[in-house]
């Protein structure tokens, strides 16, 4: 069977299949499996197209190259190590009583869709599509955020689903401007929107109108990846969501939001001169790392701090692949999988923090070394790594950022590394009495999950001292296709 | 290298620094009484004195330690290597190029580290007064001593206490005004180091003023006899010290057997002309408070400092 | 614009102009009724503009797009807000953040910024509705004034959804509509959304007994 | 082929301690295989990085080139012999240290120990590869490894507020340093984007960015070693840590800081600018002054410790300040005595503050009492420790004959030869320095004095210390071995110099070896037994012979009778412990003299008062001056910006509006 259906297949299936039994003593072990059969599926395809190169799927309508593919394997990896974080953690919500047994199957049956959504975003190679996924995904995602049905999770829900709704609305408008463009070279065929054809006439397209299509497509998707100052849903639907759909919405949906703008970024790149879609992104970049590292000093919610933490990697990331060129592409994406490990494993730890204190609010958590030294630890050296501590890998990639933007941009250096100091400062302040101090203990009805919290930690340990041969040509491949 | 005139020398210069130190002591003491019209103790008595203590026995406080009997030998020994290093009849010394000039600051200063750690060993409010002023008195002496041996040594080109003097004692006669603000920062400096007025009184009890008796005063027998003695031979040392540098004449210049021969009687006039010297100083003044003393030594800084800058500029080509 | 536009194309442009002037009184409607009113005829224009576009370039998914927007836009979504209205109870007029003057004449300045900012595009469209595409990003900013300007849950959806319509007549002006299959996608996509927000105004309404916005305001950092 | 070893010696010694540490996970509550196993393991290792790098000394730069690191850029590791001289001094002080850490840590002290043990053991490997890295990521990895363990380490007991407050403190200012580190490696590219040592090397700077690599590296390697005003880390994290880790930062992670200092000034920029050295010079004297004044006053005998090591930080910096002075002008042989005088109290400073640091370690398991004003009398509890301590402050003040003189006397040397300079100012200037030099040294007595005295002497302040016992075997073993390393370097100048001197020739192209030879080997003279010598052995000889003889002939002479009796103090009758010198008592003369330094907060007992009592309590300028300001700044920031987050949905709106307009109305291709 194919890869690439099975994919697809498996999480639209047992989504569906999920909302019907999602609360039944077996369906986290469902969603595992689920979760284990998408990831062996992407790591099947994933080596296909290492082995043979970029092929489409239904038609031309989806393509895998080794750019998205990357970010397959990635999104199925988290998903799978989320679901068995998710399996603990859900069941200790309920002992707790603040999910009932339709919320559970709401849970995993819109997971499952989520990976969907995402996984067909990231391989669709029709512009279109790609929209409709996001917005699909968006769609998921309001629901998983608004799962507890408080005042709070709801107003973030609304504030998620209009905000995201408004952005993903401009990306469409950008993305009719992009078919109206394209329309002009390719003829008003179907394949205007198709990202393999568009590739081979970037040159052709009409620069005023990619430039304003570019505009309204980076507004709309960086709406969805959090940059400032469109990032305003993003703490909210962090923090009050349950804590796996942090870890998914951080890991996972900024990423494919990125890129979304990635791959038009290259389009825009062929036919508008002067780097005018790097320079949009770099300024972004740089203004949305700055604002959120101010922000994390004023946060009492770990979740909310950490959520801006995101949004700092975000314009971080942003401000890489706007600089552009092999290595601040290599790096980018370098950084992109550094941050949804360690971000994910992050709020992994933070979720069975939560909820062995029983809040989410900082002040009230201490010594959590002592309470279960190694959520502790996890939180602790997740905190180091997301801080861009070496021998971690999120320093690798910092490094090469920073390395090439003293070459290139010599001027923001100073603005990146402010920002990287506070924000070391303000997380770090927080979370060293989090792990530390004294504590009375909470047991939890259930054992927590910490595998999949020190399974990423030790791939970006492992990464930051070493990135082996292969992967290294799969990053150059795909840096390269970003130009 | 080492001849043995040059051995035979250096132990005649120690010999005679032990022997002659109490008497300079003495000295100071029958001229200061002079000078204040009282009746002048024997010249000799700080030898009586140091008999009398070697005789008695030790009465050791319960709370001292083995450091507190080991401090007076090893400032004993220290000033025996002072006395040594610092040419006083003749500058071929084998031992000095064990120490140069900072590693004399250097010997003084271990000498205080001792006897300011052996005031504080009993634990009493005496004993940490004196140890704490004593040290206090050095961290401002040592600066303005060191500043008196850099114009020295920049005159000269050396650190070396022997090469220092030669070069003095040899050359023909050129007037440095530097020398002269570096003597007078030299003396000030003596004062202080051997616990003369105005910065100290050898002779008071009186516990607002005192800061070396203070530190001896749970000492007896042998131990206070071989403060007392290393007490005379700082004073000694200094007096060569300042003698040597400033008037060097007559110093032998190396195993010149005739010149120390007749070094012996021109030391003993200087020290005499010094001692008087010193006795004069300490009856017209009278004793600061223990918070003028930084004033008095930061004089003594700034003079060396000034006494520096002025060979700079006035000097430099000579 | 000379005289030489075809008839077909006047009538675009004069059916892009009622949906601006929709827009604009749908920026001015205060009762909410109405605004699901309006945000129908809204639809209908639009179903018409690109009903004409159907006839006069005989582009077979223009028809299908004209009958899918008359379906969801002018029937379903219309229909499933007024239930919502009326099982939500909603009564009373719009409150806007800004008064009703003001608002227009900030409309005003943005219909001046979108079409300037879409005339050089405009110029290079080839189709025979390239005019309507300054109108539509017109349309597109008015929906987005409307958003930021209401205080009622309800009529933020509208907004949302009047902005939908903006973006389908670019859609229609400037391209002739985008692949079918990308059209049932968006189709899809609103659908479910506006079901979804259903859902959560009934939530929003048993949590916070209203669903006026201003009561969600809680989550921040100052 | 030895010399071809020992970098793969090193490197083995390296991974060996990583799996020491490791090997501590494995029982990590099994103290006793951890402390009497794993941490001899690791001294064994330390020995043999010692040794294997002072083989080194003197021979070729070697190289090596890992798989680990970027794609682009793998490790490179080189082994000349300005590294081998610090891998040398962190072997042997490593070696002490962890011996006397096999004694010292013990059960129910915060982390549990086998990740005390991987934690250490990590420090140590990273600081090895921190001297051993030749390219910027190898060096950055290894320089952040080892600040972030050194600060696990730091927080071990993080039950305290006030250490987990040093421990944040520490590695964010660590952090602020790897920023301008980082940066200056940038700088130090070119432009290139070659970020080996060997490309920096090869890039010819124009003095503008040669100078700015220069600041950035001192503003960076300073905030490590604790030079002011960056120093503010470093009297919080040293008393806070364990004492064997204060003795590992102190001992040796500050001289790491002062490597890599070395490695940019002279070995990474080409061009060497004047003013690079006055300006090093003028923050080294800054910073020793400020250390030993504060030093001074403290009442905690870590405290205390911490500031010495800052003062004594400051004495480096202003050597490493006049060896660029003479470098920039070319005077090469005075650059040479001012380096080797540089690379002596390093060698020297690690090993008695080292040595002092675990001594107050042994007190305090003695005692449980960090402050000076509940210590007192333990010369007669703990003789091993207060006579080896003895060893240290007496190193520690400067004294002749042990080793702290000699880098003190090498660096007054070079000062005293200044004059020369082609340069009017400096020639005026620079002696002054030097009178502030041995104002320094001349307080660091003080202050040792105080450190001695307080702990060792005079009568117990507390009932308490009289059950204090004794170092435990290995403690005294681990003190002895850093007491013998300070009577050898104290002793035997000429020969460490010579040893050493390899490494300054590598980096001034001259040395003080081939003077040195001419003499004997007991005989220090670094330029010529005329100018200036210095010879320990015999200096000590004479002082013991003159000892031994007087004690000898006294008691031949007369008697050698002893009676015990109560103090004499005048006739007082109290002699409580309480009559004697408080901590703040002592140093009141400093705090008088040399107030306008201090910020003081003083309370003095009225007669009114039912219960009086005397208070002082001593800040640091700086923090007020410098740091609070900044916070207060990045408050003031932060409230500004949060406003953006103001919950109002249609707000949100808004801005992502505006952002729309701005971008359609004002980008433009």
């Amino acid at each position: 069977m194919d890869f690439f259906i099975l994919m697809l297949a498996i999480p639209l299936v047992s989504g569906a299949l999920l909302t019907v039994v999602g609360e039944r003593a077996w369906a986290p072990n469902l969603n595992i499996i689920a979760s284990l059969g998408t990831f062996a599926a992407a790591a099947g395809l994933t080596i296909e197209i290492v082995a043979n190169g970029p092929r489409f799927a239904f038609g031309e309508q989806f393509f895998i190259d080794s750019l998205n593919v990357f970010f397959v394997a990635l999104t199925a990896f988290v998903g799978l190590t989320t679901s068995i974080f998710s399996g603990p953690y859900m069941k200790n919500e309920r002992e707790h009583g603040r999910l009932t047994a339709p919320r559970l199957r709401l849970y995993k049956g819109m997971y499952q869709l989520f990976m969907f959504t995402m996984l067909a975003a990231l391989t669709t190679n029709n512009l279109g599509i790609l929209w409709v996924a996001m917005e699909a995904a968006t769609l998921t995602t309001v629901l998983l955020v608004s799962l507890y049905r408080t005042p709070a999770s709801l107003e973030a829900a609304w504030k998620y689903f209009i905000l995201c709704g408004v952005g993903i609305a401009q990306a469409l408008f950008g993305t009719i401007l992009l078919y109206f463009a394209a329309e002009r070279v390719l003829g008003a065929s179907g394949n205007a929107l198709l990202w393999t054809h568009l590739i081979d006439v970037k040159g052709q397209l009409e620069p005023t109108i990619m430039a304003l299509s570019f505009i309204f497509l980076l507004v709309g998707y960086g709406t969805k990846v959090g940059l400032a100052p469109l990032h305003n849903w993003l703490p909210d639907a962090h923090a009050e969501g349950p804590t796996p759909v942090s870890a998914v919405l951080s890991g996972l949906l900024l990423n494919v939001a990125l890129y979304a703008i990635l791959r038009c970024k290259v389009l825009a790149d062929g036919a508008i001169p002067n780097a005018f879609a790097g320079n949009l992104m770099i300024g972004f970049g740089l203004f949305t790392l700055l604002v959120a590292a101010f922000f994390l000093s004023r946060q009492k919610d770990v979740k909310r701090m950490f959520a801006y933490s995101s949004i700092e990697h975000m314009g971080l990331i942003t401000f890489a692949f706007g600089m552009g060129g092999p290595v601040a592409n290599f790096a980018g994406l370098l950084h992109m999988t550094m941050h949804s490990l360690t971000k994910s494993a992050i709020f992994f730890a933070v979720g069975h923090a939560t909820q062995k204190t029983g809040t989410q609010l900082m002040a009230d958590i201490r010594g959590l070394i002592r309470i279960n030294p190694l959520i502790g630890w996890g939180l602790m050296l997740g905190t180091l790594a997301i801080l861009g501590m070496p021998p971690f890998g999120v320093f690798a990639s910092e490094f090469m950022i920073l390395t090439h933007a003293m070459k290139y941009h010599p001027w923001a250096t100073p603005i990146l590394l402010l920002g990287l100091g506070v924000a070391f400062a303000a997380i770090f302040g927080k979370v060293q009495p989090m792990v530390f101090g004294e504590t009375e203990a909470r047991r939890l009805p259930h054992a927590p999950a910490i595998t999949p919290v020190f399974l990423h930690l030790g791939i970006v340990l492992t990464l930051g001292l070493y990135i082996p041969p292969y992967l290294t040509r799969w990053f150059h491949e795909a840096s390269r296709m970003l130009g | 290298m080492i001849s043995i005139s040059g051995l035979l020398g250096q132990a005649f210069a120690i010999l005679l620094a032990l022997v002659l130190a109490p008497l300079l002591s003495g000295w100071v003491g029958q001229c200061r009484a002079w000078l204040q019209s009282r009746t002048a103790p024997p010249l000799l008595l700080p030898y009586y004195q140091l008999q009398k203590l070697f005789h008695k026995d030790v009465v050791l406080a319960h709370g001292a330690s083995s450091l507190f009997r080991a401090a007076p030998f090893v400032v004993f020994g220290c000033m025996v290597l002072a006395c040594a290093i610092i040419p006083s009849l003749s500058t071929d010394l084998p031992l000095a190029p064990a120490a140069d000039a900072l590693a004399l600051v250097g010997v003084f200063g271990l000498a205080r580290v001792f006897i300011s750690l052996a005031a504080m060993d009993v634990g009493t409010s005496f004993g940490t007064l004196g140890g704490r002023r004593e040290m206090l008195v050095g961290f401002l002496a040592e600066p303005a001593l060191l500043m008196v041996i850099f114009t020295l040594a920049m005159t000269v080109q050396s650190t070396s206490v022997a090469t220092i003097v030669e070069t003095l004692a040899h050359r023909e006669l050129v007037i440095y005004p530097s020398l002269a603000f570096a003597g007078i920062a030299f003396t000030f400096v003596s004062f202080a180091e051997n616990a003369r007025v105005p910065v100290d009184n050898p002779a008071t009890h009186l516990e607002l003023t005192m800061i070396h008796e203070a530190m001896i005063l749970e000492y007896s027998g042998r131990h206070l006899a071989l403060i007392e003695w290393a007490a005379s031979l700082k004073l000694y040392a200094y007096s060569c010290l300042g003698l040597a540098l400033f008037f060097p004449w007559g110093i032998a210049p190396g195993d010149n057997f005739l010149a120390l021969v007749a070094a012996i009687p021109l030391l003993l006039f200087k020290l005499a002309i010094g001692g008087a010297f010193l006795a004069a100083i300490e009856t017209i003044n009278a004793k600061m408070r223990i918070f003028r003393a930084p004033e008095f030594l930061g004089t003594a800084f700034m003079l060396a400092v000034l006494g520096l800058l002025v060979r700079l500029l006035l000097e430099s080509r000579v | 614009m000379n005289a030489a536009i075809p008839f077909s194309a006047q009538l675009i442009n004069l059916f892009a102009a009622v949906i601006l002037l929709l827009a604009f009184a749908m920026l001015a409607q205060r009762r909410v009724l109405a605004l699901i009113n309006l945000f129908a005829l809204q639809g209908l224009t639009l179903c018409l503009a690109t009903l004409v576009a159907a006839v006069t370039t005989g582009q077979v998914h223009l028809y299908y797009s004209a009958g899918l927007t008359l379906a969801l836009k002018v029937l379903l979504l219309p229909w499933i807000l007024y239930r919502l209205v009326k099982r939500l109870n909603v009564k009373g007029e719009v409150e806007a953040l800004i008064n009703i003057p003001t608002t227009m004449l900030v409309g005003l300045v943005l219909v001046m910024i979108a079409f300037n900012v879409a005339l050089p595009i405009s110029e290079l469209s080839h189709t025979i509705t390239r005019g309507t595409l300054g109108i539509a990003l017109a349309v597109v900013m008015l929906a987005f004034l409307m958003m930021i300007t209401r205080q009622k849950a309800i009529t933020q959806v509208v907004g949302f959804l009047s902005m939908e319509n903006g973006l389908f007549l670019a859609a229609t002006s400037a391209t002739y509509g985008m692949p079918m299959v990308v059209e049932l996608g968006i189709a899809l996509d609103v659908l479910v959304g506006v079901i979804i927000l259903g859902v959560f105004f009934f939530q929003i309404r048993d949590q916070f007994d209203s669903l006026d916005i201003r009561h969600m305001e809680r989550l921040k950092d100052n | 082929m030895t010399s071809l070893l020992s970098i793969d010696i090193l490197l083995t010694a390296a991974c060996a301690w990583g799996v020491v540490g490791l090997l501590g996970l494995v029982a990590p509550r099994n103290t006793h295989f951890i402390s009497k196993t794993l941490f001899p393991l690791g001294a064994l290792v330390g020995v043999l990085v010692g040794l294997a790098s002072l083989g080194s000394l003197g021979g070729p730069a070697q190289t090596a080139v890992l798989v680990i690191g970027l794609p682009d850029l793998p490790f490179h590791l080189r082994l000349d012999n300005l590294s081998a001289l610090f891998a040398m001094l962190l072997g042997f002080v490593a070696a002490g240290i962890s011996i006397y850490a096999a004694g010292y840590f013990r059960k129910g002290e915060g982390t549990a120990p086998g990740v005390l043990c991987l934690e250490y053991h990590l420090f140590l490997a990273s600081m090895l590869v921190v001297l051993l890295a030749d390219d910027a990521y190898a060096f950055m990895v290894a320089w952040e490894t080892m600040a972030l363990s050194s600060f696990f380490l730091v927080t071990t007991d993080h039950r305290h507020e006030e250490i987990r407050r040093a421990g944040f403190l520490y590695l964010l200012i660590a952090h602020i340093g790897a920023i301008a580190i980082l940066l200056s490696f940038g700088v130090m590219t070119g432009g290139a984007g070659d970020y080996s040592f060997a490309g920096m090397r090869a890039q010819q700077l124009s003095p503008f960015w040669s100078s700015a690599a220069y600041l950035l590296a001192l503003a960076g390697f300073g905030a490590k070693a604790g030079l002011v005003p960056l120093h503010v880390w470093l009297p919080e994290a040293h008393p806070a840590a364990p004492s064997p880790v204060s003795a590992m930062m102190s001992g040796v992670m500050l001289k790491t800081a002062i490597y890599g200092l070395l490695r940019v000034s002279f070995d990474l920029v080409h061009a060497t600018i004047w003013w690079w050295g006055v300006m090093a010079l003028a923050i080294g004297l800054v910073t020793a002054l400020f250390g030993v004044l504060y030093s001074t006053v403290q009442s905690d005998m870590k405290r205390l410790l911490a500031y010495s090591s800052i003062e004594n930080i400051g004495l480096i910096a202003v050597g490493i300040g006049l060896t660029l002075i003479f470098h920039a002008y070319r005077m090469e042989t005075l650059a040479a005595l001012a380096m080797t005088a540089v690379l002596y109290h390093c060698l020297a400073h690690s090993a008695f503050k080292s040595l002092l640091f675990l001594c107050t370690g042994s007190v305090l398991h003695a005692t449980r009492e960090r402050s000076l004003g509940k210590l007192g009398g333990l010369i007669h509890r703990m003789p091993w420790v207060a006579w080896l301590a003895l060893a240290g402050v007496i190193a520690s003040a400067g004294l002749p004959p042990l080793s702290g003189f000699v880098s003190e006397w090498l660096l007054l040397q070079s000062f005293l030869f200044s004059p020369g300079l082609p340069h009017p100012w400096l020639n005026m200037v620079v002696p002054v320095a030097a009178a502030l030099v041995v104002l320094v040294a001349a307080l660091a007595g003080f202050a040792m004095v105080k450190f001695y005295g307080i702990i060792f002497l005079g009568q117990m302040r507390e009932p308490g210390l009289k059950d204090a016992h004794d170092a435990g075997t290995w403690e005294k073993f681990g003190l002895a071995w850093l007491a013998l390393i300070t009577l050898l370097l104290g002793i035997l100048p000429s020969t460490v110099i010579s040893r050493i001197d390899a490494a300054t020739q590598q980096l001034l192209g001259t040395g003080l070896a081939a003077k040195l030879k001419e003499q004997g080997w007991w005989m220090l003279a670094p330029i010529s037994p005329e100018r200036a010598s210095y010879e320990p052995l015999i200096f000590l000889v004479t002082i013991a012979a003159t000892l031994l003889l007087g004690r000898w002939l006294v008691r031949h002479l007369y008697h050698g009778r002893v009676r015990r009796t109560t103090a004499w103090d005048c006739g007082y009758y109290f002699q409580g412990p309480r009559a004697q010198d408080t901590a703040e008592g002592f140093s009141q003369p400093i705090r008088r003299i040399f107030e306008p330094m201090f910020r003081m907060q003083r309370h003095f007992p009225t007669a009114r008062d039912t219960e009086p009592y005397y208070s002082v309590k001593v800040e640091d300028h700086f923090w007020y001056w410098l740091y609070l300001p900044v916070a207060r700044l990045a408050g003031r920031i932060s409230t500004l910006i949060v406003t953006l987050q103001g919950g109002r949905i249609a707000v949100y709106l808004m801005y992502s509006f505006i952002t729309l307009l701005v971008l359609l109305l004002v980008a433009r291709p």
